[in-house]
């Protein structure tokens, strides 16, 4: 190959970090990987992901690790704000939940669109599920709809995997038992495994996304003005269309719903 | 650092109220990672002296596959162990994934070549006066094989501390073939990441703390055995 | 009269040096060989091919009639039937006891009967105080009398000793010189051994040979101590350098 | 198991096409590890042969301290080191979180304790005659532990080789402090676990190969190494 | 007449037992002294507690002059000023050349004297031929002689030397004596010598110290041979048993 790069004469301007802390769901999807470069173009920001589960990335939020988020998780998020950690905190898009099972469908929900009922019936006839249990954005979600049946899920039948999206859904594969997912990991692994969608298009299968940039006040080293173009861009006509089409030429369907007010 | 205190405190009151599902867990860390190292070592001390002794073809480089394993990812191995049990996978039908079984051939892949590895060396590191000298007072080439192990005996306890230290802090690969289910295949190192993963940095730190005095107490009696079998103390005294 | 080791056109090389080069040789049964010569001649080196520590890169041996062959079950049958106290008298970690046992041990002997007959070997060396001493802690002298005892112990039909008395204090050396030669007498056991004290080869020599650079010059009986055939055995008898 | 004759199929291309990110990726991999491994080994090798050498006090509940070190979980090590640097912690107005600086502080935690453990059992192998020689040929006190270590070197070496094993395998502690941020900290490890995640295993195994093949490389050198500085292979001969 | 080496009262134990107990010794500087007695009489123990490499239980002893008081700086230069050849001459992992050259490296003397002193050392013992051998090939009575080069190398002032003969061929062994007798002479060297052969110990000592079961049982020039003051004494040079 080539050693010599055509032209260094010209120095561009600096490029500037900013430091993201957020879910795994939002990188490992790819849809950081189609917005950054975008933004750095517009912006000249260069931003770094930091994916991790949901809980760890308040928790450096509140650290001041980082100097913006970017999370799904309205409760944590509504007291990270009220406790003064972050400010501004803006709606960015939102996924959808859907709850997946194998072929043979022992507690007969598929087709179905009332979560409740689902959770209902899968617990009734004690059928396998796989709950993330790690306090994640997608297992608050699930609790809340244990909560919402009036069920206190345990038992063997109820397996508290305590890891990622993408590992839970490879134990339900393996267990061939149900879980809940959200669309964007569903749609990025369905190909390798043996689990289909049983219940979907629920209100209460929402996933709301919000960006939170560091209080400046709290966190003077932050680099809140950059957050806050983070979260302008995110949330700016631009941002919301490329998070709309994004997914659209892979998997035929929008993975993040853009919802920025 | 006060969380390190914090976590420190919250070790001893796990510990002190005796919670069910902190003892689960810690029993099976011992369950999983002491099986595994006994059987690593039934493999690895005699493959090691093997590899040292014996005038195989190719031994300089089969020695630099076992040191190039002893640096195999967890991750890898966990990979290679899940691929084999998955119900689509060559073992699938006898349904191990997700168990401690899985768990602990996981941590078999990770410990032998560190056993295999520090044996050969320990070996190495003798003179052929030890081979001459059992040999010529009649041993069989396995009897030798005994008493040069037995001489080697201080490298091979390295070994197995360091085997040990290896698999029960390691965490890759029990997460990938043993899940972290709850009350099940959970285990020391995989609620440390979970408790992080949530951002409970000082219930992390509380369960380190119990890991490390366990791998504390364990490295003791590994020592006292070896100390029994000796009278006298042979390190070199400097003056 | 067997020859319990015979030896045909025996070469030992390291690298591209020869340090053993034996045409022929044939060791008496129940005799004591002694061999002589100076440092580095190749004395240790025929000891341990002849002792079957050491493969030889050509010719052949014969041991106890049978033709080596340096395949395992024999090398065991016919190791078993020999023993050898080597230069350094290495020890085993562990004690006196454990290593004057060790060769009974790996015969499967009684434990009874181990007790008895370290006992017996460590009286014959006068180290019967010493059975639960650390063997690392031994004097030099000491060590040396633990590595013979260890090697009678076993009874063997030949007995190999390399330099066994160097660091024996004279009383102890005259009195294991006569134990030698009981045993020779008492057990039938053929024995060969290194010294380069010429008083001690020729105290206990029936024969003698004697080795330069790696090439047996002269080997006879006592009249060799008196009539050296060779210029080279004269001038090493007479304690000038051979070269 | 054809997932693995694709995934060293899929390890050969990322390399046979220059592939940039995955040559970043190792290289830093490469940086980060070799680096701790140098630094621990400083640390390490002369605090081994001391803590073998030195009479002090509690000598041997120090030696098992550091054998039970030598099993510190990565994710604790990690811990420790974000905690040490977030920014609210001591460190933390040097801004070191998330950088390849802190990966190697994390390594250095999980490297050192082995390297020190394994040194100590090398040197405690050897007899009093080394030192003895050493000193009465008129050596100070730190040239004969020189000739002490020179004499351990085929244990210290097996330190080496085990120590970079770890670190360079190790997932937790990096993936903690370092962020496994894409073009800036993410190594071979980190994006193992990404794709295993993502349920690409062909990529996971193909990357797993690239850092096995490293790891041979770097062996095969310390070996090399050590080869060259003796001249006579005094390994057991067995007949 | 200086006393280069002076012991009072000094005791060695090792557990119960009490393996050396010297009231008073006196070492003559310049001479050559020969420690004679039986195996594990505590000769080694003696030469190694005054060559400072083990240290004595009671007592104390003044080398060179000073009082020994076991503390880093002193023990270093007074051991810059001496060397021994241990009993079992342990020899470095390397060449021949790296042993020789090694106390002579520790002491940063120029590339160039140190090249020159390891060319004459060896051929002091004849082993001129071995330097690129490595050490521990070396038959047993060429390590011997490595290992007596190597401590002369350094030129010391007192040399100890722990029957630095023992598997070293008569030839060669009186080419040593003849060596040790020059450069005590030629040098100046204070020379103190364990040897279990008499002859030896008579041809070179200008004084003999007579070890038994840890005591100094006697001490003299060379009437002790033939005068033996203490019947112990005469015992052990008619070869008796001592016990
Ligand atoms: N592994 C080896 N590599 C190279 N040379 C060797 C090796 N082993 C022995 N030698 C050489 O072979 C020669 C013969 O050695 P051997 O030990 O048989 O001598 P020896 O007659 O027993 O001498 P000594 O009386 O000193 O014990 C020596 O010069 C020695 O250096
Ligand atoms: N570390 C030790 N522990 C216990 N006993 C020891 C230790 N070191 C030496 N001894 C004993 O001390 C005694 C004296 O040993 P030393 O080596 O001084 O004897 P020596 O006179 O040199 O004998 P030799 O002529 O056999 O070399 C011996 O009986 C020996 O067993
Ligand atoms: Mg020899
Ligand atoms: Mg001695």
């Amino acid at each position: 190959g080539k050693t010599s790069e055509p032209s260094k004469t010209e120095t561009p301007p600096p490029v500037k970090e900013l430091k993201l802390a957020t879910t795994t769901s939002t990188e490992d999807s790819g849809l950081l990987d189609v917005l950054l470069p975008e933004f750095k173009k517009d912006t000249n920001y260069e931003v770094k992901v930091i994916a991790v589960g949901t809980g760890q990335a308040i928790e450096m939020g509140e650290a001041g690790d980082v100097d913006v988020i970017l999370v799904h998780s309205r409760a944590a998020e509504d007291k990270f704000v009220a406790d003064g950690f972050g400010v501004d905190r803006r709606d960015v898009m939102y996924n959808d939940f859907l709850i997946i099972g194998p072929e043979a469908d022992t507690a007969k929900i598929k087709g179905s669109a009332d979560a409740l009922a689902a959770f209902k019936a899968i617990a009734n006839q004690q059928a396998a599920f796989v709950s993330r249990a790690d306090d994640s954005g997608t297992d608050k979600k699930e609790k809340k709809i244990w909560e919402s049946a009036g069920i206190k899920p345990s038992g063997a039948w109820y397996i508290e995997a305590g890891q990622g999206m993408g590992d839970t859904f490879r134990m339900a594969d393996e267990k061939q038992a149900y879980t809940l997912i959200d669309r964007a990991t569903y749609l990025a692994l369905k190909d390798k495994y043996n689990l289909s969608i049983m219940v979907e298009g629920d209100k209460v299968l929402f996933n709301p996304y919000g960006v939170i940039p560091l209080n400046p006040e709290k966190f003077p080293q932050a680099d809140y003005a950059g957050a806050t173009k983070f979260a302008e861009w995110l949330t700016s006509e631009k941002g919301q269309k490329m998070i709309g089409e994004f997914g659209k030429d892979k998997y035929g369907q929008s993975l993040f719903i853009p919802d920025a007010k | 650092m006060e969380i390190f205190v914090q976590g420190i405190k919250e070790g001893v009151c796990l510990i002190w109220q005796l919670d069910k599902e902190i003892f689960q867990v810690t029993a099976l860390s011992l369950q999983v990672s002491l099986t595994a190292l006994i059987l690593s070592a039934l493999i690895g001390v005699p493959a090691g002296a093997a590899l040292a002794l014996k005038d195989i073809p190719g031994k300089r480089f089969f020695l630099n596959i076992i040191y190039t394993l002893m640096g195999l990812p967890p991750v890898l191995a966990g990979l290679f162990v899940y691929l084999l049990l998955t119900y689509r996978g060559p073992l699938g039908q006898y349904q191990l994934l997700f168990t401690p079984t899985a768990m602990i051939i996981a941590q078999i892949l990770l410990a032998a070549p560190i056993i295999c590895g520090l044996t050969a060396r320990a070996v190495m590191a003798l003179n052929q006066e030890v081979y001459d000298t059992a040999v010529t007072l009649g041993a069989s080439q396995r009897q030798a094989s005994r008493a040069i192990i037995r001489e080697a005996r201080i490298g091979i306890v390295a070994a197995l501390s360091t085997a040990l230290g290896r698999v029960i802090a390691e965490v890759g690969a029990v997460m990938l073939v043993g899940g972290n289910i709850r009350w099940s295949t959970r285990v020391l190192t995989t609620s440390i990441v979970l408790e992080t993963r949530m951002g409970n940095f000082s219930t992390a730190i509380a369960i380190g703390i119990i890991l490390l005095t366990l791998s504390f107490i364990i490295n003791t009696a590994i020592l006292m055995l070896e100390k029994r079998s000796f009278s006298y103390d042979n390190t070199i005294k400097i003056t | 009269m067997t020859t319990p080791l015979k030896l045909h056109k025996v070469i030992k090389r390291y690298g591209e040096r020869v340090v053993l080069d034996v045409d022929q040789l044939a060791v008496k049964g129940g005799k004591i060989t002694t061999v002589i010569g100076p440092n580095g001649s190749g004395k240790s080196t025929l000891l341990r091919i002849m002792a079957l520590l050491l493969v030889n890169d050509a010719g052949y041996l014969e041991v106890l009639g049978e033709t080596v062959k340096w395949q395992k079950q024999q090398l065991l049958r016919l190791r078993r039937q020999m023993s050898m106290v080597t230069q350094t008298s290495f020890m085993f970690q562990g004690t006196v006891d454990y290593n004057v046992a060790y060769g009974l041990g790996v015969r499967k002997i009684s434990e009874k009967a181990v007790q008895n007959r370290v006992a017996e070997a460590l009286e014959m060396v006068g180290m019967s105080a010493y059975r639960a001493a650390d063997a690392h802690t031994l004097s030099g002298g000491e060590r040396q009398k633990v590595a013979i005892a260890r090697a009678v112990a076993i009874k063997p039909r030949i007995l190999f000793l390399d330099e066994p008395t160097s660091n024996i204090d004279i009383s102890s050396a005259a009195e294991i010189e006569k134990q030698i030669k009981n045993i020779n007498k008492d057990q039938d056991i053929t024995i060969i051994m290194v010294t380069h004290n010429l008083f001690q080869a020729k105290r206990l020599a029936d024969e003698v040979i004697f080795i330069h650079e790696g090439h047996i010059i002269e080997q006879g009986g006592q009249d060799l101590f008196t009539k050296p055939q060779d210029l080279r055995t004269a001038a090493f008898l007479r304690g000038e350098t051979v070269f």
